[in-house]
């Protein structure tokens, strides 16, 4: 556990005391888990927990009827967290004033801030993260493998996928009303857990995570079937900032990287 | 104490000593610590690209790599000859990806880049800030300059962070001092550089020009920050006026030696009793001579003979 | 008695593989332990509980259960027979093999499922006796237990403190597993383990009479508010059975696919006027938590539920069955409506 | 279901490639035209599927070709700059420009999606862009590792 | 179910040669919903057309194929024939066997097989179309014109004597523009104000016209046929309705010594003031920053003075809304501020001037009436140096560009101070001398030949000023390849063309799009040049690029017959091709709004019965989407499709591609 955590418990009550916030968004403990804590008075905050395995996104619970309800309300954030809700911003899903943000990080808690203080902080403290190592070791052997060798390799994780898509519920990024995998006039993508439908299925949902993904990595927790989705992501990301010059989740007034150009945006592959 | 590294290039202990002299008398008077790069080398101006582009790289990419490795984070490089081949070769080393590799093989020395060149005007600017702004006790009340920049304080966008046309970065300083900066209009004109030697006749007309146009605009004295335009103006002056292009009998003074002298250091302890064309009844204007004063004057006058 | 080392578990999968069968067992698959079809180079992992249930190996995530051609304006069917093969679930939990009571109440109800049923048929189920359980088993809650032969062809029981099983054939088709696998048996004697200690988490009996008033609670709201509405804990759970039917077609022919579905998401219920009758979260964890608890025992007389822990283990925001039905005995307990 | 058998399921010899061509109407289509009304000879194995705009095409359009096995997917739209819609096609162009990474990245090998601009003046660049790809596809043989594949029931 | 005819045309023999259309419209016949396939010889003559239409009619077909030329040939010929049989147009598609087949093979076999896969994806595609309807924007048959430069006046004259209402929005005092200043214009040096005034108070006194000077656009909203505009009316401080325009009241205005932004600065105006003696209307406004009696509430003369009691020391701006169909911006030019340029003394050297400064010396209304006068000392000077391309064609320090009119009027400048100074030297340094126009090569010869300008080819390095008051011009004659140094008494600077300051600011509101200069963009810079990306808004003149009066005057025009064009129906039509949004789909990430190269997709806000919002959505605005599908392929819900290209008959036609 984080060392300051009565600071999150007694900002936590001051908000709800104050009638700031109708909700608190944060995390508990049960037993060797960390699960979502939904705090509406002011006497439960001594519940709140905040430690390196609280994973979970509580960002995606900003698109739900029941949570979107209580606004305004605090949500406890690290700093992929903050990016999600810069991107919620930028996409119009929350506005200033809705969303009051208690920020964390391994050190602990930080403050009470609005979106815009949050925006400030994330650019001045939390500018760069460093992508996982290891997640870009294991990039780099995919990009050397040969093309049948590659395509091996992802049809064998993409094989396990049940298409519970616990992965989309997982993230904020996803708020879409109705997914287009969920689209049948036409059929999109088609919805057997099988070959075809599994790969569309994948590309398309790293697709639509080009210029928004902060790597949260909530999704591929979340995914029961343990698949390496956090390669598709990173992968999709760093392309997408050598690319476009673009980091996701630090400007709330962000244009979206797909849905703006340049004229001089590279295009060399393009006879 | 701050410290700041210091180059001080060849001309700094020949015919530039003047320079040296009242830079180190300032930075002390501001506290600033000045570290110089142990074992410098020669920058290669002005000739070195002409001659060979690697060398030419190479010679201030080891001052670098060495001002790096002694952890100076910003260097001065007082000579303006010596100011453009250091930070021209910073640029070009951020430009290349692959100049870098191929320095550090004919050198033998790592450099990331870091090392940030000042020039003359950029350094006495900064001591300002200082606080050498507030250690100007004399005023130079009725000093008419004409600031001189040339080309090296003047040109290169990557490098000199002023405007090439009209540039202004002497201006504030000298206002400070309380001298009145004249409107001329050869701020920018070519001395003649480093032809000083070798087409001496060239110099001479380009250098009568400036000198003719500063004389008009009703300058006491020409301010630069470039050895080598000083010693075309300086010392070419006496030729200039031996044959009979014109007679100025024009003081051709360092930023360093005006602001030296606002600070109430000794016209010696500047080397103002060091020039050509002789500096010092100006500056008696605003420093008295005791009495010792006036054998360095009658030095200086034997040496303008 | 006859007898397995444990070392040579693969062994009888090879085996029985060599036979004809087709041996579903918990692998090795990265980090984690999925039941899957296994191949010579797999390692088994006894000792874990895989990530997704047996009942893939009956009614499997996507289904073909008809196909139609065309040509022109004219246009046919095409007769599909069930693709099941000989099949053994090899050392599958007493929870996974419980779920098969309800699996073959519902697909056996007002229709007989034939594709259910034709796997069901050439399905043999080894299970294997929990000799340890974790925190999120419950099987004891739902009328369980860690060493249930329940629905099983032959049972494994660890032995001699984990050294080798213990193989008893409780069926002709058990019987018929043990000739195929006689060559990595032996016959000898061992000690069987005691099973595993599971605590009861809650009362079914109390969750069931609360559910039967419970419809309009406003605690369902409360109770599934962590939820993200994914089909995770539906798909992995062992007696979850939605599907949904989709055609897959070219210009030439076609499939009809009858692929897994769950009544967390959103659109399980849509209308396609827009209308949907179970419009919040609240409503769809009420329908899941009925179903299995009220709904089913109104029907079959057993609960949906078999205590395997899965929903629990997986889901991040802590929705498991045993989570929501404790706190709904608390709630019972207290009064709450 | 069965694999259609088409007239491309033959041996890689006598291999007469599918390719499928997303093409907007103002640039490219009207390229192709002019390629006609020239009457320059091409490959016949394109089919143009005709979008108002290259901003139009959804990176689902290509996958879907390939999941029809389609040997290779051609795009192609008006140059930077004359876009009949002002800036559809710089959209397209960043959409693509993630897409065939990612594409490449799960296994779709070089040679099986290519990308052009075809001005409406350009109709022997249509030509013998047709001829290249076409060529390009015959050399590299069927698509035989693409992952998009529909699944054979 | 569908009933779908195929129509196979053989163009005589262009596709009859290589496809064998009777094979294809065999095969065709067997095609899924093909009721009826039939082959021609010319499925574009009149007997074509009624078969088609006959089989409309007897097999009541719910879409057809013709598989003929190009769609771009004729389509439209086609729909019209389904739509006179009583088939909605928009069900009809083309399968393009011509020049897509026919033309481009030579093996039969094979293209046979070719078109018979063409007319099976458009089948298929066909049987997914739905019936569309032309979209009917209403059309208010107002327009405005931003500027009232001779752009905006050539404009409004045209639409209005079109008979069609015209409001004319110009921020200065007056109308008249640049074009007011001008001394004499080239090539024909006739007196500019001469033939311009005419056209000013015919302007000012069409019916037609309503004339807003002093104003300025503060909003446009709404789209083609239906903007709202804001216009802020600034405070004249002057009741125009009294006012006579006598000029009593600015010849006592004691405040008399402020510049005159009309003479370029060089010359005087009062704080009350008309700008210049033709200025229309003609009537005076206070300028409020040097009015002493709206500064320090002291002075009040010209109200004392005023006969008609027009003054009003109380007056206020006002916002006035207008409703308008189109739009024409016509805001002009400006030249660029050469104290960029150091090595031409940054702007310090009185006697260094840009090309109005030199129009109003010249100009016989001007402060100097017409003689050529340096600023510093008043002495009319003997060399003047004139200088082209300053700022123009130098992409580090000004314009990358061109700026057209240049060489031109420095000629002009040039023979002017000839005829006046005749003793006098004009030296014009240039680049290139770039005469492209009706008699504008002779004129430039006629200043170097007849009048004496001695042009040198070479850039100036350098201006300075000598003691004596000479501006030394230093720089290169490239022809003879040496240095050059002139003594002169005057330079005049021919500056870049550059748009008007803000004027990105009313692109915005308009939603048109400007270039990195912020020059407004043309929809298409060769076959739209007077339209935008934003339907019913044109651009006439300089705001569009650098140009001379005639064609200013000419692409002004050119928007008068647009505008004339779009309000000749009460009723816009529109092709049905638009975008349309699932507003139940819609989640509101905006990025199809961000994405509209048109700003046809906007905020919807959905209200329940009590008027409170329950969603915001995006809608597209069918008046302004041109239907690129940009915004359906950005869109991740899908929550877009576009008529006439819609996911189902795309993906009907991949499919069919199998």
């Amino acid at each position: 556990m984080v060392a300051n955590i009565n600071e999150i418990q007694s900002a936590a009550a001051a908000l709800l005391n104050e009638g700031k916030v109708k909700l608190v968004l944060g995390y508990r403990v049960r037993g060797n888990d960390r699960v979502p804590a939904f705090v509406t008075q002011a006497d439960q905050v001594g519940c709140l927990a905040y430690d390196s395995a609280c994973t979970q996104n509580l960002a995606a619970y900003l698109r739900k009827g029941e949570v979107r309800s209580r606004m305004p309300l605090a949500v406890v954030a690290r700093p992929e967290v903050m990016r999600s809700l810069m991107l919620l911003t930028a996409e119009s899903q929350i506005a200033e004033g809705q969303v009051t943000v208690l920020a964390v990080d391994e050190q602990g808690f930080h403050g009470v801030l609005d979106l815009a203080g949050t925006a400030k902080l994330l650019n001045e403290q939390y500018a760069r993260i460093a992508p996982d190592s290891s997640l870009m070791e294991q990039l780099a052997k995919i990009e050397a493998m040969t093309p049948q060798e590659r395509s091996a390799f992802w049809s064998e994780q993409f094989e396990p996928c049940t298409r519970c898509y616990a992965c989309r519920a997982a993230c904020p990024g996803c708020f879409c009303e109705r997914c287009i995998v969920e689209m049948n006039t036409p059929q999109w993508i088609s919805t057997a857990a099988e070959s075809h439908g599994n790969f569309a299925w994948h590309m398309i949902r790293a697709f639509h995570q080009a210029g928004r993904c902060v790597e949260c990595g909530a999704c591929q927790d979340a995914c029961p079937q343990g698949i390496p989705l956090m390669l598709l992501n990173h992968f999709i990301a760093r392309e997408v900032e050598r690319e476009f010059d673009a980091r996701n989740g630090y400007d709330p007034q962000a244009e979206p990287v797909i849905g703006s150009w340049k004229q001089d945006d590279k295009q060399e592959y393009i006879r | 104490m701050n410290s700041i590294g210091y180059y001080p290039g060849c001309s700094l202990s020949g015919g530039g000593i003047e320079l040296d002299l009242s830079i180190r008398g300032l930075a002390q008077l501001a506290e600033v610590e000045l570290r110089e790069i142990d074992d410098w080398n020669c920058c290669g101006a002005t000739a070195a690209h002409n001659l060979d582009h690697n060398l030419a790289i190479a010679l201030p990419y080891r001052i670098l790599a060495l001002a790096e490795k002694q952890g100076l984070g910003e260097v001065l490089a007082p000579c303006a000859a010596c100011f453009s081949r250091l930070k021209g070769t910073n640029v070009r080393l951020e430009r290349s990806g692959d100049l870098k590799a191929k320095m550090q093989t004919i050198v033998d020395l790592p450099y990331s880049g870091s090392v940030k060149i000042l020039s003359i005007t950029e350094f006495l600017n900064r001591l300002m800030e200082l606080g050498l702004a507030d250690k100007l006790p004399k005023k130079l009340t009725g000093l008419k300059v004409a600031p001189y920049y040339g080309c090296l304080l003047s040109r290169g966008e990557d490098i000199v962070s002023d405007d090439a046309e009209s540039p202004s970065a002497m201006e504030a300083a000298l206002r400070a001092t309380g001298a009145e900066v004249v409107d001329w209009n050869f701020a920018t004109e070519c001395c003649g550089g480093g032809f000083s030697m070798s087409l001496t006749d060239a110099v001479l007309d380009l250098s009568n020009a400036i000198l003719a146009d500063a004389k008009a605009a009703g300058a006491d004295c020409i301010v630069t920050g470039c050895p080598m335009c000083h010693s075309n103006l300086d010392m070419r002056q006496l030729k200039i006026q031996s044959s009979g292009m014109g007679q100025y009998d024009m003081p051709v003074l360092y930023l360093s030696e005006v602001l030296g002298l606002a600070a109430g250091m000794g016209c010696d302890q500047l080397g103002l009793n060091r020039h050509f064309i002789p500096a010092m009844a100006l500056a008696h204007r605003f420093d008295p001579p005791p009495q010792a004063a006036e054998t360095a004057e009658a030095v200086s006058d034997q040496r303008s003979n | 008695m006859k007898t397995l080392e444990a070392t040579k578990l693969a062994d009888l999968a090879a085996a029985l593989t060599a036979a004809g069968y087709r041996v579903i067992a918990p692998c090795q698959r990265g980090d984690q332990v999925h039941l899957e079809c296994y191949q010579a180079g797999k390692t088994l992992r006894a000792d874990v509980i895989p990530v997704n249930s047996a009942k893939d190996a009956l009614f499997p995530r996507s289904e073909v259960i008809g196909r139609y051609r065309f040509e022109g304006n004219e246009f046919e069917t095409v007769p599909v027979a069930p693709q099941a093969g000989k099949t053994v679930l090899l050392a599958v939990r007493p929870c996974d093999a419980a779920a098969l009571a309800p699996l073959d109440a519902v697909f056996n109800w007002d229709y007989k499922d034939e594709f259910y049923n034709a796997h069901r048929d050439a399905t043999t189920v080894v299970a294997l006796a929990c000799t340890a359980a974790d925190d999120q088993c419950f099987c004891t809650s739902v009328g369980g237990s860690p060493d249930s032969t329940a629905n099983a062809d032959a049972v494994l029981r660890p032995a001699d403190g984990g050294k080798r099983f213990i193989l008893e054939s409780l069926t002709d088709k058990g019987q018929a597993i043990a000739a195929a696998g006689q060559a990595v048996l032996t016959e000898g004697q061992a000690q069987a383990d005691p099973p595993a200690q599971v605590a009861p988490a809650f009362d079914s009996a109390a969750v069931t009479a609360w559910a039967k008033d419970g419809f309009d609670s406003p605690l369902w709201k409360e109770l599934s508010l962590a939820c993200m509405g994914c089909g995770a804990c539906a798909y992995t759970c062992p007696t979850c059975h939605c599907f949904d039917i989709q055609d897959e077609a070219t210009r030439r022919e076609g499939v009809r696919l009858r692929n897994w579905d769950a009544c967390g998401f959103g659109l399980f219920t849509k209308h396609a006027g827009g209308h949907n009758p179970r419009h919040d979260q609240a409503s769809r964890w009420r329908q899941r938590v009925m179903h299995k608890f009220a709904y089913f025992p109104e029907r079959f007389e057993m609960l949906a539920c078999t205590g395997c822990g899965r929903c629990g283990r997986l889901c991040g925001n802590g929705m498991s069955i045993r989570e929501v039905c404790s706190q709904i005995e608390q709630a019972a307990q207290a009064g709450v409506k | 279901m069965t694999q259609a058998t088409t007239q491309t399921e033959t041996k890689a010899e006598g291999f007469e490639p599918r390719i499928v061509a997303f093409v907007c109407n103002w640039c490219t289509y009207a390229g192709a035209d002019l390629a006609g009304t020239s009457r320059l000879q091409y490959a016949p194995h394109v089919r143009i599927v005709k979008l108002p705009c290259t901003g139009r095409i959804d990176p689902l359009f290509i996958l879907k070709a390939y999941e029809g096995g389609a040997d290779a997917v051609l795009v192609s739209g008006c140059h930077p700059g004359d876009c009949h819609y002002t800036s559809g096609n710089y959209h397209a162009r960043r959409r693509w420009t993630i897409f065939r990474r990612l594409l490449s990245l799960a296994g779709v090998e070089e040679g099986r999606l290519f990308f052009s601009w075809v001005s409406a003046a350009e109709g022997q660049k249509f030509a013998d862009l047709i001829n290249d790809v076409t060529a390009q596809v015959k050399a590299a043989g069927p698509f035989k590792h693409n992952p998009a594949r529909r699944q054979a029931w | 179910m569908a009933r779908i005819g195929v129509f196979i045309c053989h163009c005589g023999e262009n596709i009859g040669r290589t496809v064998d259309c009777a094979a294809v419209a065999q095969e065709s016949a067997k095609l899924p919903g093909v009721v009826v396939s039939l082959d021609y010889k010319y499925m574009c003559s009149d007997p074509g057309q009624q078969m088609i239409k006959n089989a409309i009619a007897e097999q009541k077909l719910t879409g057809v194929v013709v598989a003929a030329c190009s769609p771009r040939m004729h389509e439209t010929t086609f729909r019209r024939a389904a739509a006179e049989a009583g088939l909605n147009p928009y069900l009809l598609e083309m399968a393009n066997l011509r020049e897509h087949c026919s033309w481009v093979h030579e093996d039969r076999p094979i293209a046979t097989g070719k078109a018979v896969d063409l007319v099976r994806v458009m089948v298929e595609k066909v049987k997914r179309n739905r019936a569309l309807y032309p979209i009917q924007v209403n059309v208010e048959p107002t327009a405005m014109v931003v500027g009232g430069g001779i752009a905006g006046i050539q404009a409004a004259l045209d639409i209005a004597a079109g008979g069609k209402k015209v409001i004319l929005v110009e921020k200065s005092p007056s109308i008249g523009g640049h074009m007011a200043r001008l001394s004499e214009t080239f090539p024909t040096l006739d007196c500019s104000q001469c033939i311009l005034t005419p056209r000013m108070v015919e302007a000012a006194s069409h019916p037609n016209i309503t004339l807003m000077t002093y104003s300025e656009v503060e909003a446009v909203d709404g789209f083609i046929g239906n903007f709202e505009v804001t216009i802020r009316k600034k405070a004249r401080y002057v009741d125009p309705a009294k006012c006579t325009g006598c000029g009593s009241c600015y010849t006592k205005c004691p405040q008399k010594k402020i510049p005159s932004e009309f003479d370029a600065l060089l010359g005087k105006r009062s704080a009350i003031y008309t700008p210049f003696p033709q200025a229309v209307p003609n009537k005076p406004v206070i300028d409020a920053e040097h009015c002493t009696m709206l500064t320090k509430g002291k002075c009040g003369v010209c109200k004392k003075i005023c006969p008609r009691d027009a003054i009003n020391y109380e007056d206020k701006d006002e916002l006035v809304k207008v409703k308008v169909g189109a739009i024409v911006l016509a805001t002009g030019f400006e030249l660029w501020d050469h104290s960029k340029y150091g090595e031409y003394g940054g702007g310090r050297l009185v006697d260094v001037i840009d090309g109005f400064q030199f129009e109003r010396l010249a100009s016989a209304s001007g402060p100097t009436a017409g003689e050529i006068r340096r600023p510093s000392d008043g002495q009319v000077p003997h060399t003047v140096v004139f200088i082209q391309c300053c700022g123009s064609r130098d992409e580090k320090q000004g314009m990358a560009y061109c700026s057209k009119i240049c060489c031109m009027y420095t000629a002009k400048h040039a023979m002017l101070y000839r005829h006046k100074v005749h003793d006098g030297r004009a030296v014009v340094f240039y680049m290139d001398i770039r005469a492209a126009g009706k008699g504008y090569d002779e004129f430039t010869r006629r200043a170097i030949e007849s009048d004496g300008a001695e042009y040198v080819r070479g850039r100036v390095s350098r201006i300075y000023r000598r003691a004596d008051g000479k501006l030394i011009v230093r720089g290169a004659d490239t022809l003879a390849g040496r240095p050059v140094s002139i003594e002169a008494d005057l330079v005049v600077l021919a500056d870049a063309v550059v748009p008007r300051k803000g004027g990105e600011k009313l692109a915005q509101m308009c939603g048109v799009g400007y270039d990195t200069n912020g020059f407004y963009s043309e929809a298409h810079p060769k076959l739209r040049p007077v339209e935008t990306a934003a339907a019913g808004v044109f651009l006439a003149g300089a705001c569009q690029a650098p140009k001379d009066i005639p064609d200013t005057v000419a692409q002004a025009s050119a928007c008068a017959a647009k505008v004339l064009g779009l309000f000749a129906a009460p009723k816009l039509e529109r092709e049905p091709i638009v975008a349309r949004v699932n507003q139940n789909l819609c989640v509101h990430c905006r990025a199809c709004i961000n994405t509209c190269p048109y700003g046809a997709t906007q905020d919807r806000e959905i209200k329940d019965r009590q008027g409170n919002v329950v969603k915001v959505v995006a809608e597209v605005n069918e008046g302004l989407c041109q239907g690129c599908g940009t915004c359906v392929a950005i869109c991740r819900s899908n929550a877009i499709d576009l008529d006439g290209f819609t996911d189902e008959q795309i993906f009907a036609e991949i499919a069919t591609l199998e």
